[in-house]
């Protein structure tokens, strides 16, 4: 009895081993299992999700133009300070003063890529764009001015 | 209950001479991440584990006190990251409970079958890093090569792989990609096939089974005494899947099963876990073609406030019980938020299961823990 | 015809001519050590190379790939990080055993490689009793490992080296009783005069079950003997980090590496001569055309076309299994492996004497 | 059992107990020196309370409140909550430990955030922050000039 226990144990271990080597040994013959994506070779024909969170941006039109009013909505919404509004005042032709955003301050390397500003956005002015190779050599280059130099707000958004 | 002097003796007794004195971590291939175990050795023999804690403390619930309602979800990703779906979906939980939100159908179907792939991808993670702590390479490849195709999901539809961020008081952040019916089932077709794969490689192997088979059995009373919750209760045969005990979101209306096993070794909790992962296709399955129609996100103040008051949350991670709880004094931020995080519980089992046995031991009852640093030291 | 067993002939004929008999002697010595140290750098070049594409095609992935086409050159460019790299010594190490203990295990490698028929009369050493000093050389290695693991003053060094000692005393056994199994149906320890008995088939393919017993007992010894998964408890990463070699840096965790390598290599050429033949291309019984054929591939090629297909197969244990336990390591060889080649012993003993091989 | 027969079982044990139901679960507030009879009688027959989920510390300011979670590991929707005040300046309970095993990891990290003293603890040691660390970080007065916690 003990002999055909010891047999039979020795058998199942066996099998069960070379059931093992059975799997990998069809992975070592079908090459076209292999997963590996080409990163750097591959960025043509990289394809990203369209909502994929890499970074904030703010849409600019062809004549230069956001529709970010300097509400400050997401500087509040941010959980860690990430942006940052400067405003100043706009002449508007009629002589009315109308306020306006000078420099929307936005630091990617404190960035968590939550989307709450977005979401907190009134206006739909800044918006998460799938870029994601951001490494750069100076940390300073992280901070970015979102609204392009001689932007102003597009017409008939308050 | 246990006697205070015998207490005394676990903590402080490390027998004669000849030990020897290991720090294992917080750099060591086996400890996943920063864990500091001081482990004393008596040749291959372990005579004791200490865990040395606080590598990755980010004083997640101090931060919290300064966070609104709808910031604080965020940082919770950051604790468990291998759940980050849940540990949101607990916090929205909460902020619902105390501002009493009506969170339409829709959001909570998804909020279930987002929770449950998540479940599927953390235990995937799981039993690759298993099976490399028990020196198998190969299959950590073969189960991310499912896991990526989650995480693609949740890239078309959050817009993150990891840290998702996709759940607000109320619902959801946004609504779920077009595709992602389609991309859920094909997920469960593959997932289908390639499950098999663990059990030839890993599950029926003799030698994985060798080494976790009576290897760091716990019993379900010292389950119960360590706080023990998830797959490592279940597999001593402990009930507490918080989904059957106290429903949340969609899973009062879908069919699954707790699996439960009695041997409460690292096998038991292994196949815990792999059985989990069929009951999580179940739910999905039961959902995916049944979304409902409708708003995704509820109708919402523009400045959450809580009501005056003590809230608990009770979520089941993949690792076991998350409970959120929360003092509000009626202002936008938390009073005092506490995180109930499974895994502190069940590290603090690991030095009563793994005591007496060897070094090799160490890391399957290790592995079986699940543990994941952040989410103890938060 | 150009064979290597025509080179070497020139080649010795021609020293004669010009130098006196010691003379020629002394030179090819040095020719000879001078060929296994560059066969040493290109089997390790090879080999590192050759697990990582093995390991990566099972992982469903690409491996190396940059350097070089195909990678070709990766491991190239890795030896030379590691020559670059500083060989770090710890400071509380016993600095003489640190340093010399990656050079012991070297040169028991180097050792091991005398009596291996890499060809037709193509031998460094002929020795009557090939195997023997090939299974008594071998286990020296242990030495070099347990050097190391003393010598670094780790804790995870000592647990590596320990177990090693441990494996490596135990598996020799059953390398040594499988080894032994085709001594006795041979009746030489002489490698060319096994290499010879097989000029008729295989021993493996002959269809004794004595003998494919052997061999897989063989092949399991030999895995654990060269620790190499499932049996790689002296390294083990997940456990000890790095075992016996934690502490190495540079050139000299380069010389463990390699030397690993080569023991990989040697025994499986070892296996190789045993069991499949050594460098004897394979006939079919009656199959003229086709052995006529056969015969036309040199018999370098075979030697190491059986040679690497043993180091696959090691690979693809290594690359499949989870390790075991360090009691559970011991308790396969003096529970299962040991018994059965004790068995297998008597039984070969039976068939021998009763005359019932061919 | 209903939350009456609970507090009316609890009254005859600790009669200086009391209630708070206006929570989701039923609070019990005691005294400091109360908590070690009370935590036995809890976990015995018939409540059976043996499973401590959740064990913090709330600082109100005025006082160190004590949370202790408890339900019963055959019945998970029993849970009680337990309360202690503790005084502010000199914050000292008994352990539960002996009770409930994992109350040891949880005392030690309330002991080193708020700065509660365990009795009888068997490794009241610092688990997650460094040795030398100075203060109590989750006190609302604590006061870190080099790592800013709010914004």
């Amino acid at each position: 009895m003990f002999l055909k226990d010891y047999i039979s144990d020795v058998y199942k271990g066996f099998t069960s081993l070379l059931k093992g080597m059975r799997k990998t040994g069809y992975y070592f013959t079908h090459s076209k299992e292999i997963i590996t994506e080409q990163y750097p070779d591959n960025r043509a024909t990289l394809k990203l999700a369209d909502r994929f969170k890499g970074e904030v941006i703010m849409p600019h039109d062809q004549n230069n133009e956001h529709t970010c009013t300097g509400c400050t909505a997401c500087e509040l919404a941010c959980p860690n300070g990430t942006i940052k509004i400067i405003t100043k005042f706009d002449i508007t032709p009629e002589g009315k003063k109308k306020k306006a955003i000078d420099a929307f301050i936005y630091r990617l390397e404190m960035c968590t890529l939550c989307n709450l500003c977005i979401a907190a956005c009134p206006s739909d002015a800044i918006k998460m764009s799938p870029n994601f190779e951001h490494s750069v050599f100076d940390r300073s280059k992280l901070t970015k001015i979102l609204n392009k130099p001689g932007s102003k707000i597009k017409e008939g958004i308050e | 209950m246990y006697n205070q002097t015998d207490i005394i003796k676990d903590t402080t007794d490390l027998g004669p001479d000849g030990e020897l004195v290991v720090n294992m971590g917080p750099q060591h291939p086996a400890t996943h991440g920063v864990l500091h175990l001081v482990v004393t050795l008596n040749g291959e023999t372990i005579k004791k584990i200490e865990p040395h804690l606080g590598y990755i403390h980010r004083s997640i619930e101090k931060m919290c006190e300064s966070l609104t309602y709808r910031q604080f979800i965020y940082v919770t990703s950051r604790m468990d990251y291998l759940s980050s779906h849940i540990n949101n979906t607990a916090c929205a939980l909460l902020v619902e409970k105390g501002m009493q939100i009506e969170v339409p159908e829709r959001a909570k179907v998804v909020r279930t079958i987002l929770n449950e792939l998540t479940r599927i991808a953390s235990h995937e993670l799981w039993i690759g890093a298993m099976a490399m702590d028990l020196g198998a390479f190969t299959p950590f490849f073969y189960a991310f090569r499912e896991r990526e195709m989650i995480t693609d999901i949740m890239e078309d539809t959050c817009g993150a792989r990891l840290t998702m961020n996709y759940i607000v008081p109320g619902g959801l952040m946004y609504d779920i990609h077009p595709d992602f019916q389609t991309k859920v089932k094909a997920f469960i077709k593959q997932f289908k096939e390639k499950v098999t794969e663990y059990e030839d490689l890993v599950t029926g192997n003799v030698i994985f089974q060798s080494r976790t088979k009576g290897v760091g059995v716990l019993t379900a009373k010292d389950a119960i005494s360590y706080g023990c919750t998830g797959p490592v209760a279940r597999a001593s045969g402990v009930s507490c899947d918080i989904r059957k005990i106290a429903p949340y979101d969609a899973y009062d209306r879908v069919q699954f099963d707790e699996i439960i096993e009695t041997a409460g070794d690292s096998f038991a909790r292994y196949i815990v876990r792999v059985k989990e992962m069929n009951q999580s296709i179940r739910i999905i399955e039961q959902l995916i073609d049944n979304i409902p129609e409708g708003d995704f996100v509820g109708k919402t103040k523009n400045v959450l406030k809580l009501n005056k008051g003590e809230f608990y949350q009770r979520v089941e991670t993949a690792r076991g019980e998350l409970g959120v709880y929360i003092v509000s004094e009626g202002a936008t931020t938390p009073y005092r938020i506490k995180f109930r995080s499974p895994g502190f519980s069940n590290l603090s089992v690991l030095d009563h299961i793994a005591k007496g046995s060897k070094i090799g031991d160490l890391m399957a009852t290790m592995g079986t823990l699940d543990l994941v640093i952040p989410d103890i030291d938060r | 015809m150009l064979s290597l067993e025509n080179i070497t002939k020139t080649t010795q004929e021609w020293l004669l001519t010009k130098f006196s008999p010691q003379m020629a002697l002394t030179i090819e010595c040095v020719i000879v050590i001078l060929l296994c140290i560059t066969l040493f750098a290109v089997l390790g070049l090879v080999l590192v190379l050759l697990e990582r594409k093995v390991a990566a095609r099972i992982q469903i992935r690409l491996g190396p790939n940059r350097v070089g086409p195909g990678g070709i050159f990766q491991t190239a460019a890795d030896t030379l990080k590691l020559i670059m790299k500083e060989g770090l010594t710890p400071d509380s190490a016993d600095k003489f055993l640190f340093n010399l203990a990656p050079f012991v295990v070297m040169m028991v490698a180097m050792l091991l490689l005398a009596p291996i028929a890499f060809a037709k009369n193509f031998q460094i050493w002929d020795i009557n009793i090939g195997v023997l000093y090939i299974s008594s050389v071998s286990s020296l290695s242990v030495i070099g490992i347990l050097m190391a693991g003393w010598a670094s003053n780790n804790k995870y060094s000592l647990l590596g080296a320990m177990r090693s000692g441990a494996q490596i005393v135990s598996y020799e056994l059953s390398a040594g009783f499988a080894v032994l199994t085709i001594v006795v149906l041979t009746g030489s320890l002489r490698i060319s005069d096994i290499v010879a008995s097989q000029q008729n088939g295989w021993w493996l393919f002959k269809g004794h079950i004595p003998v494919i017993i052997a061999f897989i007992l063989y092949i399991i010894a030999v895995t654990a003997e060269t620790n190499r998964a499932p049996f790689d408890l002296a390294e083990a990463e997940s456990e000890l980090t790095a075992g016996f070699h934690t502490e190495y840096s540079g050139m000299k965790f380069a010389l463990f590496f390699l030397a690993e390598y080569i023991n990989i290599f040697i025994v499986c050429a070892i296996g190789a001569t045993l069991f499949l033949g050594g460098w004897m291309p394979l006939h079919v019984g009656s199959w003229v055309g086709f052995n006529h054929f056969m015969d036309y591939i040199p018999s370098s090629v075979w030697f190491m076309g059986k040679t690497f297909f043993l180091i696959f197969l090691i690979m693809w244990f290594r690359w499949t299994f989870p390790r075991l336990r360090v009691d559970q390591l011991l308790n396969l060889e003096w529970k299962y492996l040991l018994p059965i080649s004790l068995f297998n012993l008597l039984l070969v003993t039976v068939v021998a004497i009763m005359g019932w091989y061919f | 059992m209903t939350n009456e027969a609970i507090k009316e079982y609890i009254t005859a044990h600790a009669p200086e107990a009391t209630y708070d139901e206006t929570g989701e679960w039923l609070n019990i507030v005691v005294e400091a020196n109360q908590l070690k009879p009370l935590a036995n009688v809890l976990y015995g027959q018939p409540m059976q309370l043996d499973f401590l989920f959740c064990l913090t510390c709330v600082d109100y300011k005025t006082q160190l409140t004590m949370v202790y979670h408890l339900t019963a590991s055959t019945n998970r929707n029993m849970n009680i909550v337990i309360k202690v005040n503790l005084d502010r300046s000199n914050p000292v309970i008994e352990t539960v430990l002996t009770i409930w095993r994992t109350a040891e990891f949880h005392e030690r990290e309330v002991f080193e955030m708020f700065g509660v003293q365990f009795t009888n603890h068997p490794d009241l040691r610092k688990l997650i922050l460094e040795d030398d660390f100075k203060g109590w970080p989750l006190r609302k007065d604590f006061e870190d000039p080099i790592n800013m916690i709010k914004l």
